[in-house]
C-alpha cells in the first residue's frame, strides 16, 4: 500500500532534518572540487617542502666555500685563515693538505711520468671553510668571504657560491610556503562554509518550523553538520589521493627523495583536516540566529 | 478560578514586547482538557501573540502561565521542546514550505518526532485525505489555491494527534462552505480528544460551531462565556 | 458585448496549469474604467489565478484577454512591465519583506517608478496615515498584527495612484470592524478614479458595499450581476 | 518636515534596487580580502616566473657541458664527438683548443718558472658541448651524456651538471604555475558568486516582487552587479598593491630582476581580472531563475 502511495520518481524520499544528507547539488560538488585541490596544493607545496629539506640537508655538511692563494702567498694564508676563525657564521677553517692536492692532481693528469709531487708545489694553497648554521643570512655570508678572500690576495669559485647560495633561498621559501598554506585554507574554510550557508539561507524557513515543532538543536543542524563533514572530508580525501601521482612523479625524476612516508602522513592530515573543518564550518554557521525571520537579510 | 484538572492555566499574564508595546496585560483564565475555545478580538488584540505564548514561542513578562503542567516562566528548553511536540500550531501565515511537496509538509512534525517512513506515509495520505486534498499529495504547495494551502496547514497542525491545537484564523482565506468544513473538521478533531483554541474574527462561524468565547480587546480580557 | 472603453476585455478566456489542471475557461466579460467589481466563489474557483492573468503573472493559454489596451497573449515584456507599473496589487499572502521596514515595504514601488527620496517619503507617511498607521513607519512587519500587516500591503498597493488596483481577499484576516475600514478604503480609492477588483468570500461585505459581482466556479463564471 | 519624518538613526535609508550598493557586511569584506590575497598570490607566482625566466634567459647560452677524456684517449675523444654531434639536443660539439688549456693552467700555476705547456700536453682533452632547445627533456640529456661519456670511457663533472639542470626545472615550473594560477582563479570566481548567490538568496522576494511591480532587470540586478563588481574591483586593487612590496623585495635580493615594468603590468591585468570576473559573476548569478518560488530550494 506504501509503495501505492509513492510516486514512481519519489522513490528517495528526501525529508528534512535528523541524519539525512541534504542532496549534493552543483555547489557542493563545485566547492568539494575546488577545496579538494586547493588542499592538494597545500600538500603538495609541502611535499616540495619536504624534498627540499631532505635536498638541503644532503648538502647540509658538504657546505663549503674553497678560498684559493697563489702557491707563495703563504702569510696572507695564515692571515685570512685567522679572520675567518673568528667569524661565528664559519664553523671550521681548513688548510687543504698537500698531499690532498697531489692526489688529486695526480688522478688528474693520469697516471703519466710526470712527477706530480713537483707540480704540486706550484699549485695554490686552498682554504676549506665549512659553514655552520645555515641560515638566510647566508646570502651575506657569501658576499663577505669573497670580499674577505679578494681583500687578502685570494679568490673563490663563483660557480661553487651560487650552489652554495640555493641552499639558503630553500630555507627562506618555508616561510612563504607557510603564509600560503594559511591564505589557501582560510579561503578552503571560506568556501565551505559559504557554501553551507547558502544551503541554510535557503532552508532557514524550515529550520525555524522544525524548531517550532520541537525538534532538537542536533536535528535541525546534522544534515548541514553531514554536509559539511562530507565535503570537508571528501575534499581532503581527493586532495590526499592526487598527492600520490605527485609525490611518485617526484621519485621518478629523481631518487634523492623518499618522499612516500611523507605523503601518506601529509595527505592524512588533509583529509582530517578537511574533515574537522568542514565539521567546525557547519556547526558554526548554523550557530548564527537562524530562527530570526529578521535575519532572513544578511545587511544586519 | 484555578482548577487542578485545568490544562493551560494563566493569573495575571502580562506581555510586553521588547518595542515598549505591551501585548497582553492581566490575562487570568483556565482552559481545561479537551475543550474548544475561541479567542475574538479586533485586529491588534493580541490573540495571536496569546497563542504564541501556548507554544513557547514568546515567554511571559510577567504573571503565571502553566501549559500542560509546564511553568512557561521557568521552563528548560528542553521542557518547551517536548510541550511543542504535543501541540499542533495552525499559523496565521500558514507558513508552508514552498520549495517542499505536500507530502514533506505535513510530515514534518511526524518526522520530527522520529517516525519511521513507513508510518508516515499512511498518516500523511489519512489525514490529507481528512482535509480534503488525497489527491494533491505530491503537489508543490505554489500550486494550490490560497484555502488549499490552508487545509495543508492544518492538516500539518492535527498529523500528530496532539494534545492542543492552536489554530490562529484558520478559515481567514475560505469561502463560508469551506469554513464550514474546515470547522467540522477541528470540532471532530476536539471530539477525538484534543483541546483547541482558536483565533478568528468570523463571529458567524462562532455561533454556528458552538464553544467558548474569549474576547480580547487592547491586550485586555473583555469577555468570557464560560 | 464588448465595449471600446473597456479597460479590462476578455473572450474565451482559459488557463490551463503546467499540471495539466485548467484552472479557468470560457471567461467572456468586459470590465469598463471606474469600477468595483468583486470576484467571489469557493476555494480554488480560480478567483487568484484571474487576477494574476491581469498583471501577466499568467499568460492566456488560449482566448484573448486585454487589459489597459494591452494583448496580454501577445504583449512584450516591456508592455507587461508598464502595465504593471499602472497596476496596484494586494497578494493573497500579502507578500510583505519582513526584513525591511514599513516604510521600505510600501517606498518599494515608488522607488520602481523612479521617484526621488524627498517626493516618496511624504508619499509614504500620507498612505500609511490613510490606512492608520502612520505611527508604525519605522517598524518591522513581524511587529505588526496579521491586521495592520493586511493594511500595509493595501498600503503599498495603492501608494503609485494606479489605474487598476486588484486586491486578493484584502479583508481575509481582519474582524469586522477593520474589514470595513479597509473596504471605506478601497471605496475611496475607486472614488479616486482607479479601478478595483477584489476577490473575496465574505458575502456580508458584498452586501454592505455596493458593487459588481462576478461569481467563478471550478473556473467558469456561473453568474455576473452586472 | 522630510526630517520629521526620519528618525536619527535611518538618516542612511537602503532601499532596493537600482544604483543602490546594497551593504557592506562581514561577508563581502571577506570575500574581498580572501580574493585579494588569492590575486596577489597568481600576481607573485607570475612574477616569480618572470623573474625566473629572466634567470634562465641570462644563463640561456652558456649551458655547456665539458666532457673529459684522459690525454692519451684522442680516438675516444673523436669517437664521442662524432657521436654527440648527431644528438638535435646539442647545438655544438667543440674540442677545447689547448692553448686555452695551457693559458689556465698558466694562470692557476702563477707565474712560476714552471713550464705550462709542458704540463698541459699531461692535461685531459675536453670536449666542450654546448646545448641547444632547452626544456623539460634535459633531465634525461644529461643522464645521457653522462652514459654516453662513460660508454666512451671519458668523464664529466657532477656539479656543472646539477647547476645545468636547475634550468630545466624552471622552465616545467612555468606549465605548474599556469595550472596554479587557472585553479585559483576558479576558486576566486566561486568565491565571489558565492557571496553574491547568498545575497541574492537573502533578497529572492524583494527581486520577484521589484519585478512584479514592473521593474526593469536591470533595475533589479544593478545592485548585485555593483556589488560584484566592487568586490572583483576592490580585490583586484587590493592584488595588485601587495604586488609592490613583493617586487621591492626581490630587487633588493638581486639586481638581476628588473621587474618594474612587469609588476605595473600584472596588477593592472589583476585589478582588470577582478573587476570583469566581479561583473560577469553577478550577472550569472542574477540569471538563475530567482522569479521562482520553488527555486528557493537550491536542491532541485
Ligand atoms: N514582534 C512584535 N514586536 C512588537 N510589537 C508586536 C509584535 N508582534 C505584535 N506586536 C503588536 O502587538 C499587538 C498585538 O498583536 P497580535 O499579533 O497579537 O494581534 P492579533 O490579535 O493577532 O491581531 P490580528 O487579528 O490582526 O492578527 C499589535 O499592536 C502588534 O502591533
Ligand atoms: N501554480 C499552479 N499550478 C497548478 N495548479 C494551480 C496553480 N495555482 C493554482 N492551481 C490550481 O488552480 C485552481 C484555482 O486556484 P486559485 O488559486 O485561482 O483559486 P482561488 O479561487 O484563488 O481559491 P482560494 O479562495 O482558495 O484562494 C486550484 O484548484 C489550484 O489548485
Ligand atoms: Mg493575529
Ligand atoms: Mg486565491
Amino acid at each position: 500500500m506504501i509503495s501505492d502511495l509513492l510516486p514512481e520518481h519519489m522513490k528517495h524520499l528526501h525529508l528534512p532534518g535528523g541524519f539525512q544528507l541534504p542532496p549534493f547539488g552543483l555547489h557542493q560538488w563545485l566547492a568539494l572540487i575546488i577545496v579538494g585541490v586547493g588542499l592538494w596544493l597545500v600538500g603538495s607545496v609541502w611535499l616540495g617542502l619536504q624534498a627540499g629539506q631532505q635536498w638541503v640537508n644532503s648538502w647540509q655538511d658538504d657546505v663549503v666555500v674553497h678560498v684559493y692563494f697563489p702557491h707563495d702567498q703563504e702569510l696572507a694564508l695564515i692571515r685570512a685563515q685567522e679572520r675567518f676563525e673568528k667569524w661565528p657564521s664559519v664553523a671550521s677553517v681548513q688548510l687543504r693538505p698537500v698531499e690532498e692536492g697531489v692526489a688529486w692532481l695526480q688522478e688528474w693528469l693520469g697516471d703519466t711520468g710526470l712527477d706530480a709531487e713537483e707540480i704540486a708545489k706550484r699549485l695554490p694553497l686552498v682554504l676549506v671553510l665549512r659553514l655552520g648554521n645555515h641560515d638566510e643570512s647566508s646570502e651575506f655570508i657569501f658576499a663577505d668571504i669573497r670580499d674577505e678572500a679578494v681583500r687578502q690576495g685570494g679568490f673563490i669559485n663563483e660557480d661553487e657560491l651560487l650552489l652554495a647560495r640555493m641552499h639558503g633561498y630553500v630555507a627562506s621559501v618555508k616561510y612563504i610556503v607557510l603564509f600560503v598554506t594559511i591564505l589557501l585554507a582560510l579561503a578552503m574554510a571560506l568556501i565551505i562554509s559559504n557554501t553551507l550557508r547558502m544551503m541554510q539561507l535557503s532552508h532557514q524557513e524550515e529550520m525555524a518550523l522544525m524548531r517550532l515543532m520541537g525538534a532538537k538543536e542536533w536535528f535541525v543542524r546534522m544534515p548541514f553538520m553531514l554536509e559539511g563533514a562530507l565535503i570537508g572530508a571528501g575534499a581532503g580525501f581527493l586532495g590526499g589521493m592526487l598527492l600520490w601521482p605527485i609525490s611518485w612523479m617526484v621519485s621518478t625524476i629523481s631518487d634523492h627523495f623518499h618522499l612516500s612516508g611523507d605523503v601518506g602522513w601529509i595527505s592524512f592530515s588533509l583529509m582530517l583536516l578537511g574533515l574537522v573543518s568542514g565539521c567546525v564550518g557547519a556547526w558554526i554557521s548554523t550557530l548564527r540566529g537562524v530562527d530570526d525571520r529578521a535575519d532572513e537579510d544578511l545587511d544586519s | 478560578m484555578s482548577d487542578a484538572t485545568a490544562l493551560l492555566s494563566m493569573q495575571q499574564l502580562m506581555l510586553r514586547y521588547k518595542t515598549g508595546k505591551v501585548a497582553l496585560s492581566g490575562i487570568t483564565m483556565d482552559i481545561s482538557e479537551n475543550s474548544f475555545v475561541y479567542l475574538t478580538g479586533e485586529s491588534g488584540a493580541g490573540k495571536s501573540t496569546l497563542l504564541q505564548m501556548f507554544y513557547g514561542g514568546l515567554r511571559p513578562s510577567s504573571g503565571k502561565l502553566s501549559v500542560q503542567c509546564v511553568n512557561m516562566r521557568t521552563a528548560q528548553e528542553g521542557e518547551i521542546r517536548m510541550l511543542r511536540q504535543r501541540t499542533g500550531i495552525i499559523f496565521q501565515d500558514h507558513r508552508l514550505l514552498f520549495a517542499r511537496t505536500v507530502f514533506e509538509n505535513i510530515a514534518l512534525p511526524l518526522r520530527v518526532q522520529g517516525w519511521h517512513i513507513d508510518k508516515i506515509l499512511p498518516r500523511v495520505h489519512k489525514v490529507l485525505s481528512f482535509v480534503g486534498l488525497g489527491d494533491r499529495m505530491w503537489a508543490y504547495p505554489a500550486a494550490l489555491s490560497g484555502g488549499e494551502q490552508q487545509r495543508v496547514a492544518i492538516a500539518r497542525a492535527i498529523v500528530t494527534k496532539s494534545r492542543v491545537v492552536l489554530a490562529d484564523e484558520p478559515t481567514g482565506n475560505l469561502d463560508v462552505e469551506t469554513a464550514q468544513q474546515i470547522m467540522d473538521l477541528l470540532k471532530a478533531v476536539n471530539r477525538s480528544g484534543s483541546t483547541v483554541i482558536m483565533a478568528t474574527h468570523d463571529l458567524h462561524l462562532i455561533n454556528e460551531f458552538p464553544g467558548r468565547v474569549i474576547t480580547l480587546h487592547a491586550g485586555a480580557m473583555v469577555a468570557d462565556d464560560l
